[in-house]
């Protein structure tokens, strides 16, 4: 794995950034720290993207390295593949979740296996870029949350930050490791604001590692991108209640960090999966699964999910009853059995 | 035996191969060098005055609503709008070149196809505003929903176009698209799927310049879209796309065509997109405001109404006319969009599955417990007070 | 929903027939019932398919009703939303399970909301036939199975049989469904042979209910599809070491039968699930979440998975080693702690 | 304000919008109307005599190659195997076509060029064998993997051609397709992304008649496949297939050019698939054998060996040679083959990620076990023996 290095030395100081700001400058210092990085997709460069994530990446680096490709997400990922086959590091975006289908195939059939169907040879670090979720009153097709089909294709890395420290560390990381990284951005935070230093030395994570956001003693939360916020709203709720809840935030579905969540889980006994793609067959499942599998005789009651329901994403207006939000995920907690106690 | 002792003789060396023959003669697929043009040519003399007229309306009709809509996003009654000023000769010539039992594909910039085809206003608004996903039922009208996803309603115009043909119908499909979507898999698949079955099918591609922010010089290097025709075996055609009877003529002769087998049509129709991509949008990052007035002065309404004038065909009372529908028009609109939509959240289950799974019917009780917990909770409040 | 009626009448009389001939038959007896049906896709017509399935058909009902079209998945299934818009019933043939993902796109944007996007204006009876699954030494892309991006996809119905007689009953029942359905066809299965009668009046079964096929005490295999004989070998294996399980064929993935189920694990109190896809975020994930959500208190173990690898589809050299075999699905069931037993 | 007071005057009418210039002259791009040929042209005297001999001698061996590889599936030695007899001038000239510096995106047809491009005859078949996905180190000799999901191998050589040229690299890029390929969305995007780049790819379709059993005439409706290259603005040409110095001829131009900064080029090969899709597949269900047979007495290496025999550039001897060399690879390609490849079922864990995640390596873990298992039963089995 190439090494992601500091960023070049500018006047410090911690002030308020949004998530969308730490991503450009993730973006900003990947380039700048090395050649082989280049940003192509629809409207990144001239524009500076739909939500201005690569804006003055095009200024900085010049057309070439920051590319307004043609209106084709298989060919953009497909191309894609051909850099990264010649040395570079390609990082694309997709506009919105729903326009990334178009380049499924080339996901699955290609991105995700390139390196095992060459014996290693032809190592394919591309990190994919995909602006996923909702609550942000997207028309139809601008809000699905599509991370279930990448966590489900062996060969790809999935990751999510939640916050803004995480948004440019974890974007590094993704772009200096030697594997396809479908990197989702929940864009209902990129508004999310944090005090957070562009200029000091940033901490750039290993992929893979959960991060507990709260610690807890009677039951653990486990969520990932947009729900982070939604669990810790619901964990300062719960006090009332009575409950100290642990946030576990997973930050990378693939791979995931076992250690962690099952530490948490068999300290506390119960658990509540928290996120908003649907339920069925999402990443909840999945993650229930396999905490019940590991941490079977420490639960006191069974793994519940929270997620979004299982239909089409709604339209806007009807999207708050969709979204998991505080009291959802606070009827689960209060649905894990506490009568023994 | 060598290879050479195989049947033949040295003159197949200077034979086409076996089965060559061209199957279509390339030529008469090319489109025009430049955009078919009406207005202001005299062809102009020979137009139908009601078809102009009938134009003409709905054109300033449309242009209305392109305004009234975009009020709209300003004052907060719709999340975004992507207005068609400047396009609106290609989205009115597409509806009025259709018959009632024609079908109509459009793309989501065309709300004013929809509009003009017969739709409510409000409800081409809907998938905007946010209360459904669609406003209108599909098959009133026969109007595909506006499809957001570009270039994926191609291939179902072109199913549709079929499944008529296969029962005998005499129906003819029109989808729309813009040039960014023309870079899109889907494009290709749906007109090759088109020529190959001769599905009754006309594709018009608004060139208005700019996927976004995106120029057509970053989307293709074609000689124009047009061009592309040739290469699915089906004729190109190149219009003026602010040159309202043109863009309606070279529709009709197209769908005409179809109609009676001829196959399909790729048509281009060149504009230019007045305003930026949506409310939402900034142009000026993108484009020069220089570029934008050498268009405004190609305005479809203008180029309209001075052959309307020139030919007596309207007057300044005509055009007041004229006006105070689109108005009217805008009125409605305005106060139909003002009426917050009466939405019951359990809908949500409702259409996912033509009977619910039992896994739905689960998480419908969820949420009608849920509501029924909040309503209970604000009626207490309510009391409380 | 349109009624599936009787196949015509014929000589009657049982013989082996192969699951190839039941879903041909299948086929065959939808067109003949319906003139709306209409199938077509890669060489399904004059070839009659790779697999042969619609071997006769274009002979029978004409290259109108029976069309092999261009190269091209989405434009395949993209067109079959079209027809079906226009109250057509498509059937369409996707050769191999990856050469469907170009159609990915047109499945979940389109075919998966057309419905509720339009508030039941425009049902889309279309029924996607896929053939899927590994085991039969096939080059890379032609082993895949892809059921949990399906079973993901709020809108389809997602069904898979597993013997010769529902190849034919849920085929038919398919077809019929005013829904979209995915139709996984187990590959390895297409040559299994069963005592059937293609021409008694054959039996629709209704989608969406799971079929006991071994009754037993010790513990539930849950299972579809390829894994079926698998698992029903398994339990044969079982009874030498002192187990007597049961076998539960889901038949139908979405919508799920959580009665037949959840009723089989409370009775054996211990599962294990098996499907050969990868485990990760699979089908076996969903599964197992939901049984212990519905019957944590009657688990004397966590529920367990026997799943593919989190790996792409191996050479066909290696797929044994990746395939769940019953040695594997016997580990797992004497990992469910019968200790206390 | 009416919208005639807009700026503009009567003139505007009978003018093309603003900004309106065809942007390439479509005419240069148009392919020829018949495949271009040379042998048994006066051209062919004008042609290098090592050349000739070179592809002939390529010709034979790819031939035998088929052969052998065919006979390996009776053998049951290979699962599959897609023949490419008939073919032999297309993928020949074009491996023949490249520098060493070059890249070749093969389709799963394509074992024939991927040989002639140097790779181990043994290697081009591991995919089909089914030891591992792919052979060979495509690093090596600068060979994509056989691709097996149709055309999606295009993106991936216009990709690496722009990276080429970004780099400021002489290297240009070869991504063959079958007729069947060109139906699928990729192909367009490739193509469309290729020529907006202006990136050093040049595209060789081999168009064999046939998608398995589909006929040409079911896939598309164009003049021929080549004139699909003016939709993305570049040259389109179109040759006799089976005439190995035409297409070479045709391909080191297009080479050429794209290496001079000229950008892509669209070829149409004509061509003729002699055998079934594989061996698994039975051809006499779509095709009548008297198709097959005018084929034949097209057939590439006979067209070639008169040419060289009229020029005295081959004789008996020399024709022996080439079949000789031909057999020696035939003989080890079946050695090689009838060794059993020694797998280790643990390198399944090994490629996924540069690092094994904890998931995997808690799988390997239990693979390791399983075998580790079996192998002690097999101990106890044999020394209870
Ligand atoms: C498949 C897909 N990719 C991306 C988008 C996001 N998007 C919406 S409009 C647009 C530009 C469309 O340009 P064009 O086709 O020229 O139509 P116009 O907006 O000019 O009417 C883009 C990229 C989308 N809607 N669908
Ligand atoms: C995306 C995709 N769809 C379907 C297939 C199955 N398939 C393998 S070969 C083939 C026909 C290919 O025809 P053509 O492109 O003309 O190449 P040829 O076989 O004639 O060399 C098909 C449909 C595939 N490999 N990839
Ligand atoms: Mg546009
Ligand atoms: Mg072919």
């Amino acid at each position: 794995m190439s090494t992601a290095t500091a960023p070049s030395a500018a006047p410090t100081g911690r002030k308020p950034a949004t998530m969308a700001q730490a991503l450009g400058r993730a973006l900003r210092d990947a380039m700048a720290a090395d050649p082989a990085v280049h940003v192509f997709g629809e409207d990144v460069g001239t524009l500076g993207g739909v939500f201005r994530i690569t804006d003055g990446l095009a200024k900085e680096f010049g057309a070439d390295r920051v590319t307004d490709t043609p209106l084709a997400e298989a060919g953009i990922l497909g191309t894609a593949v051909g850099m990264a086959m010649y040395g570079l590091r390609p990082v694309v975006e997709m506009q919105f979740d729903a326009f990334a289908y178009p380049a499924l195939e080339q996901l699955i059939s290609h991105v995700a296996r390139m390196r095992n169907r060459t014996r290693g040879a032809l190592p394919l670090p591309i990190t994919i870029r995909v602006p996923y979720g909702g609550g942000i009153g997207g028309v139809e097709h601008h809000s699905d949350s599509s991370e279930a089909y990448y966590l489900h294709t062996p060969g790809l890395h999935v990751v999510t930050p939640a916050t803004v420290a995480d948004a440019y560390g974890l974007l590094r990381a993704s772009i200096a490791s030697d594997d396809p990284v479908v990197f989702l951005e929940p864009k209902r935070l990129y508004w999310s604001k944090a005090e957070w230093s562009a200029d000091a030395p940033q901490q750039v994570p290993p992929l893979g590692r959960a991060a507990v956001r709260r610690t807890g003693r009677s039951a653990t939360l486990i969520t990932y991108g947009p729900s982070l916020p939604v669990c810790l709203e619901a964990a300062e709720l719960a006090v009332e209640e009575g409950w100290d809840l642990e946030v576990v935030d997973l930050r990378s579905l693939v791979p995931f960090d076992d250690e962690t969540v099952c530490a948490s889980v068999r300290r506390t006994g119960r658990a509540v999966v928290v996120h908003e793609s649907s339920g069925f067959g999402g990443a909840g499942a999945e993650i229930a699964a396999r905490v019940t599998e590991r941490c079977f005789h420490h639960l006191e009651a069974p793994v519940l999910r929270v997620a979004g329901f299982d239909i089409p994403y709604p339209p806007p207006m009807l999207e708050r009853h969709h979204l998991p939000g505080a009291d959802r995920v606070l009827d689960a907690v209060a649905r894990l059995q506490w009568e023994g106690n | 035996m060598t290879v050479l002792e195989q049947p033949g003789t040295a003159d197949h060396r200077n034979t086409p191969p076996p089965d060559w023959h061209p199957r279509t003669d390339p030529a008469p697929l090319l489109p025009e060098r430049e955009p078919y043009r009406v207005l202001g040519t005299p062809a102009a003399a020979g137009l139908d005055p009601a078809l102009l007229r009938r134009l003409h309306a709905e054109l300033v009709r449309g242009r209305r609503y392109n305004r009234q809509a975009t009020a709209l996003t300003q004052q907060g009654r719709l999340a975004v709008y992507p207005s068609s000023t400047g396009q609106e000769a290609c989205q009115v010539a597409a509806a009025l070149a259709l018959r009632p039992q024609d079908w109509l594909f459009p793309s989501y910039r065309d709300t004013l196809a929809v509009v003009a085809r017969g739709v409510e206003p409000v409800e081409a608004l809907t998938l905007l505003r946010g209360d459904w996903h669609s406003g209108y039922d599909p098959r009133t009208h026969r109007v595909a929903p506006l499809c957001t996803p570009l270039a994926t309603q191609l291939p179902h115009a072109v199913g549709l176009a079929h499944a008529a043909r296969l029962k005998g119908d005499d129906t003819v499909v029109l989808a729309l698209v813009g040039d960014g979507g023309t870079s899109e898999g889907d494009f290709h698949e749906a007109l090759n799927f088109a020529a190959v079955w001769q599905a009754p099918v006309v594709f018009l591609v608004q060139n208005n310049g700019f996927a976004i922010s995106v120029p057509l010089e970053k989307q293709t290097a074609a000689p124009s879209l047009a061009h592309k025709a040739v290469g699915y075996g089906m004729p190109g055609r190149l219009v003026d796309g602010n040159d309202a009877p043109a863009v309606h003529e070279v529709l009709v002769e197209a769908l005409e065509r179809a109609r009676n087998g001829g196959g399909p049509t790729l048509i281009e129709a060149v504009t230019y997109r007045i305003e930026a991509h949506t409310n939402a949008d900034d142009a000026t990052r993108y484009r020069d405001q220089a570029e934008v007035e050498q268009w405004r002065a190609h305005d479809p309404i203008a180029l309209l109404e001075r052959e309307l004038r020139d030919r007596a065909l309207i007057d300044d009372e005509g055009i007041r006319e004229a006006e105070a529908a689109a108005e009217a028009m805008a009125a409605t609109l305005r106060d139909r969009m003002n009426t917050d939509p009466v939405l019951d959240p359990m809908e949500l289950f409702e259409h996912v599955y033509a009977e619910q799974t039992t896994q739905l019917r689960e998480q419908a009780a969820q949420l009608r417990a849920e509501l029924d917990a909040e309503a209970e909770f604000h009626a207490e409040e309510g009391e409380g007070r």
